[in-house]
């Protein structure tokens, strides 16, 4: 059976299911007592499962991941949730030296099943500490999974598929998108790692896009097809590891390729991904694939200056359109 | 408590140590390794107190430790030689080391590294209502690491089945600890956060296996961490296998006067004293643990090497789609209905 | 000291935190703002005992800090509406602002985070040999950040000219301090590495000023870190407009009970009782600060939008190449010969 | 005046030599006073400047990073030493929250002068946590430079470069390359940002190396010689910025470009530069970007795992040659 969820309800849901299937699940963040439930996606969590299970922390996000690897180690399945992603460097040690290699470096002794959900900002000053999308830095790293999903079916089967998986996974969430709404099972279900989504078909260009870009891709695609262009939209949820095949095919097909990324483009995911199309298409693509993204900056707070920093749909579209005009 | 077996175990890891430190220049044993030759007191006297429930986690300078918590010698020798059949497949090589069966739960090279994780495995342990506890051992340098604090901390909150044991040689590297830190007293570091910790003095064997009991009936019977300080000498250099305590004293001259400054002759000699060994029984015993190494480190040589190496299997432990534990419990209980929407207070 | 210029500075803060409060809801000052009403105590102490040379260094809650420095209220003002005349450009925000003219050397809206880059500026002090002492300010949840620990260690080892100044209000975000701390008691926390503390309770005005000139005396002195933890109330949301604590009782009905717990009423209580200010010079003075704020606002509104905005202008502060400060110094210091190999004995 | 210097010797030049020029100057790092210098790359610096310039730190990476931002903003300005490149995860949030961002966040108020040197380890089973080469992350965030010298003339004239520049500047060493030898100046120099260093002149195929690879790529050139084929080896040296229009110059000539790396290719410097350079050369390539790299895991401990691990010279030289004739 079907209902109608947020993206923040979808999380909560699936994290509430996957507390309710299985013991060794429990959660740990900061503000899990709070009436605003981790801007909702913990709704009912505490409510139900008790401190127990729904442990607070200190600010100490460096001990915090710690205390998860070792408990994934024991055979628990943590979840951590940090209300911004850019609190997660203080755990980088815990999180890339530890968590991405224990399974490695003990000769696939001991997996390390353990989740961090990073909630990226966006708008209203947050500013330069508060809006980093990190997936990309995370995708570098081998021994992670890394996922950033852009609607509530995908964030719920996602966040199923991430706890119940035997490797340590970074979820990108992205508080614009919380409110999304989207028709999902209430029942439990996994939506695998490494699967993009077509979320629009078109001929004429391919538009690769993730996170909270995916909207701006679908509306670019409609003033596109106002225009007479007919545009593909690809989500790509998966960042390691990529479904570079649905993304290939969907290019040689259009000939072209634009990728979108909720981060810079320099050593990203959406570099990557040109590589990648290039190296596969060599020859075949009608032209070079190009990269729309944040700007070489930090995230700056004034908002005259954010509305610059993110691409609108306009922007994508009438990139788009160059593209497809050959004058780009 | 039978400190006869704890001298043994301080000889075996004095002999293991050894061993390597001798046949490190061959260049068989090709990774960064760190001995802890004059350090043998403290994991011979945690192991010896250590049921099997409960659970070790190390440093890159472990060796003893694994000892200690009965670790396989020849899966440690394997692994130094980087073979498939080392306690970490080759992986991982002297500074990262593991022997789940006994529950000694790996060691990281990075310093302070395996503290918080030990407080997850206690975490672990509380959660499932399992028996056990966690011994999280660190040097003198940890105590400088801030995650250090913020583990005891997250400790005494949840009130975890975990004992801090610091091994101060007042060494990291070879920086002394005067450089480093504003105080170089220890045990009491934690003292403001409610966790009152205590100090042995080097080669105070008594005090040690005293401590040490204690701490693990205290933390036993649930009430939560310790924390003791250690004092010890490094008799090695930091990594590798230069060294120049009196490591031979015990059996070669245990009344030289090199010898006061070596845990295993100050122990021994308080054995022989009450007449609980004699010499002849150690040079035996000597005998018996040079055979038992020999014989692994042989074993481990000898063991097949990878056929063909693959770099890439243990990346990760399980593939792209998950199985759900359905049916572990009653469906019905899944179901979920939102009956409000939260009111976000907190909405930046 | 002069208590009537504090509670000025007191009046003023909160004065500046309730208009923004007010006028928030406009929708005009977009970004996250965490105020600090009912915390004017600290700010405006500290900031009565500072030199020009002494360093602020703040939090995401630092608008008391920043004024209390001196900071230009003006540009704190066109900060949080993003003008390009704010403090940082409109770069930053209301947790980004500095003033570097007055010596408020910015804040971090990481927790925490602005504690060792404090320990920093004290330590390029002491490096040049310069006036003036560091306060670092805090929260009590910066108290569970592994940096802090590691900040008070460095700072004791180098004997830097440092303030810690937690304000203890009991909460991060809605989180109370007991779910997140093994002990709620943050005075005597660095104790045993020798920095012994004080603690100062809620609206003890007359302890807080006298722990503070003490704390300044000390540390200008050369005698190294103080450390602080004034307890203190929030009164208002964690981020943005929402406010509940008896903010007006200080000029609106002062002795209404409520006003009791408020740092405002309790240093103008004493000070009516000694005669030093009477009620009408404090209505004067609220209609004198009304002005400013009223007009510093005004003007901030009215400062010039960005023409064209620059998103990269300020990513970096120099260009590829680098000049060599060739001349500083007589050249022939500058040659240097390698007369050996160095032995490297630590070669992993 | 030249003289002949190894790579460590080169750093200690520069750190010598920067020290002595500015008083502002100071060293931080662990094991500054061990008779070994940081492998001989801090040689005299203490004796000569004595524990006031050159600080022995704590094991407490965060902290002290900070230290260096806060000093930075006092005007000063800190070399901050690493012996492993991994042990920077713990001081991220100091580096990319803070020190990357400080200069844009507070509207261009301040400076943040700071050098991180970190030395990346490799071989002897180093392992997971001790072999880590992070240029590409750090390239991912603006606001830091990140350079990756592969000689001692470099290595010096980068590191006072770095020192007298204004913005905080991350120095990827290599352990491996401490013994090189140079003839290099004894006086003080600088080698700009963003320069790449074409090392050998070809025609056939680009090869674009940097750090520990370049060594590799120069003698896959001479393999490749032999074999009757002309490789142009180029030294990347600056990761951020990038010298794209030289390594686009001779993709360009010789039509072919092999980019090796010392990292992981998924997301990094590499990927980057396949990106630029399939976006510049469209259509103009003869063949597909290939990137050579380590394989995607962390690094192993054993012996013949770490041969693996590592891209040899005659692989480079095999891949290229292939690339040459057409058959991958
Ligand atoms: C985070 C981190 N920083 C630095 C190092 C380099 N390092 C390796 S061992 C060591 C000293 C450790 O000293 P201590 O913890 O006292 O243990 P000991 O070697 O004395 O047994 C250091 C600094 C590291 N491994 N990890
Ligand atoms: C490293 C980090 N973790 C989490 C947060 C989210 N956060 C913002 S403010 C805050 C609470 C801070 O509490 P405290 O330090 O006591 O200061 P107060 O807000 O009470 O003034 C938290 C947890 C953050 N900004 N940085
Ligand atoms: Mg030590
Ligand atoms: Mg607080």
């Amino acid at each position: 059976m079907n209902h109608s969820r947020t993206y923040a309800q979808a999380i909560a849901e699936a994290g509430f299911q996957a507390m309710d299937m299985d013991e060794s699940v429990f959660y740990v963040g900061q503000g899990t007592r709070d009436r605003g439930y981790i801007f909702g996606s913990m709704e009912k969590i505490f409510e139900r499962f008790g401190p127990d299970r729904v442990v607070e922390m200190p600010i100490s996000e460096n001990a915090v991941a710690g205390v998860c690897v070792g408990a994934a180690l024991g055979g628990l399945r943590p979840i951590l949730v940090l209300q911004r992603a850019d609190f997660v460097f203080l755990a980088l040690d815990q999180l890339i030296n530890h968590a991405s290699k224990f399974h490695y470096m003990f000769g696939g002794r001991t997996p390390v099943p353990l989740v961090v959900r990073l909630i990226v900002g966006k708008g209203w000053g947050q500013g330069p500490q508060h809006s980093q999308s990190l997936h990309s830095m995370f995708a570098h790293f081998p021994g992670l999974r890394v996922v950033a999903p852009s609607e509530p079916y995908s964030a719920k089967g996602l966040l199923l598929n991430s706890v119940f998986c035997d490797d340590p996974v970074i979820i990108v969430e992205a508080r614009p998108l919380y409110e999304i709404t989207q028709s999902i099972p209430q029942e439990p279900y996994v939506v695998p790692f490494g699967r993009a989504r077509t979320v629009v078909e078109g001929e004429d260009i391919t538009i690769a896009a993730l996170s909270f870009m995916v909207p701006e891709a679908v509306q670019a695609a409609g003033e596109l097809a106002e225009a007479g262009k007919s545009a593909e939209v690809i989500d790509i949820v998966s960042v390691n590891p990529l479904d570079i095949n649905t993304i290939v095919a969907s290019a040689e097909k259009t000939g072209r390729l634009l990728v979108l990324d909720t981060s810079w483009s320099f050593c990203g995911i959406s570099a990557e991904l040109s590589a990648q199309v290039n190296e596969r298409l060599f020859g075949r693509l009608r032209s070079p694939v190009k990269r729309l993204t944040i700007p070489y900056c930090p995230a700056p707070a004034a908002c005259d200056l954010e509305e610059d920093y993110y691409q609108p749909a306009s922007k994508v579209a009438e990139c788009a359109e160059d593209m497809i005009l050959g004058v780009c | 408590m039978d400190r006869v077996e704890i001298v043994k175990q301080m000889i075996r890891i004095r002999m293991v140590e050894q061993y390597i430190a001798a046949r490190y220049p061959e260049q068989k044993m090709r990774c960064p390794t760190h001995l802890c030759l004059g350090q043998e007191a403290v994991p011979a006297v945690y192991g010896h107190f250590a049921d099997e429930a409960d659970i070790f986690v190390g440093t890159c300078r472990s060796h003893g430790y694994y000892l200690a918590k009965g670790g396989d010698l020849t899966a440690l020798f394997a692994e130094l030689l980087g073979k498939p059949g080392g306690c970490s497949g080759g992986f991982g090589g002297s500074m990262h080391i593991i022997d789940l069966k006994k529950n000694f739960w790996g060691s990281s090279a990075i310093v302070a590294g395996g503290i918080p994780i030990a407080a997850g495995a206690a975490f672990s342990l509380k959660y499932k209502k399992k028996p056990g506890v966690v011994v999280a051992f660190f040097g003198d340098a940890a105590m400088e690491e801030g995650v250090v604090y913020e583990t005891v901390n997250f400790a005494l909150l949840h009130n975890l089945p975990i004992m801090f044991v610091c091994e101060n040689n007042g060494l990291a590297i070879t920086t002394p600890i005067e450089l480093r830190q504003c105080r170089t007293t220890l045990y009491n570091r934690f003292q403001a956060m409610g966790l009152a910790g205590l100090r042995v003095e080097e080669n105070d064997i008594a005090k040690l296996i005293d401590v040490a009991r204690k701490s693990y009936d205290s933390t036993r019977s649930g009430l939560g961490p310790t924390f003791v300080e250690c004092r010890v000498s490094r008799w090695c250099a930091h990594v590798g296998s230069q060294f120049d305590g009196p490591v031979d004293s015990w059996w070669k001259e245990p009344v030289r006067s090199a010898a006061r400054s070596c845990p295993i002759c100050v122990l021994m000699d308080e054995l022989i004293e009450e007449g609980k060994i004699d010499f002849q029984l150690m040079r035996d015993l000597k005998d018996r643990i040079s055979e038992e190494i020999d014989s692994a480190y042989r074993q481990a040589e000898r063991a097949s090497d990878r056929a063909r190496p693959n770099l890439t299997e243990f990346v990760y432990a399980s593939g792209l789609t998950s199985e759900l534990p359905l049916g572990k419990r009653p469906i019905k209980s899944i179901s979920f209905e939102h009956t409000e929407q939260p009111k976000l207070v907190n909405a930046f």
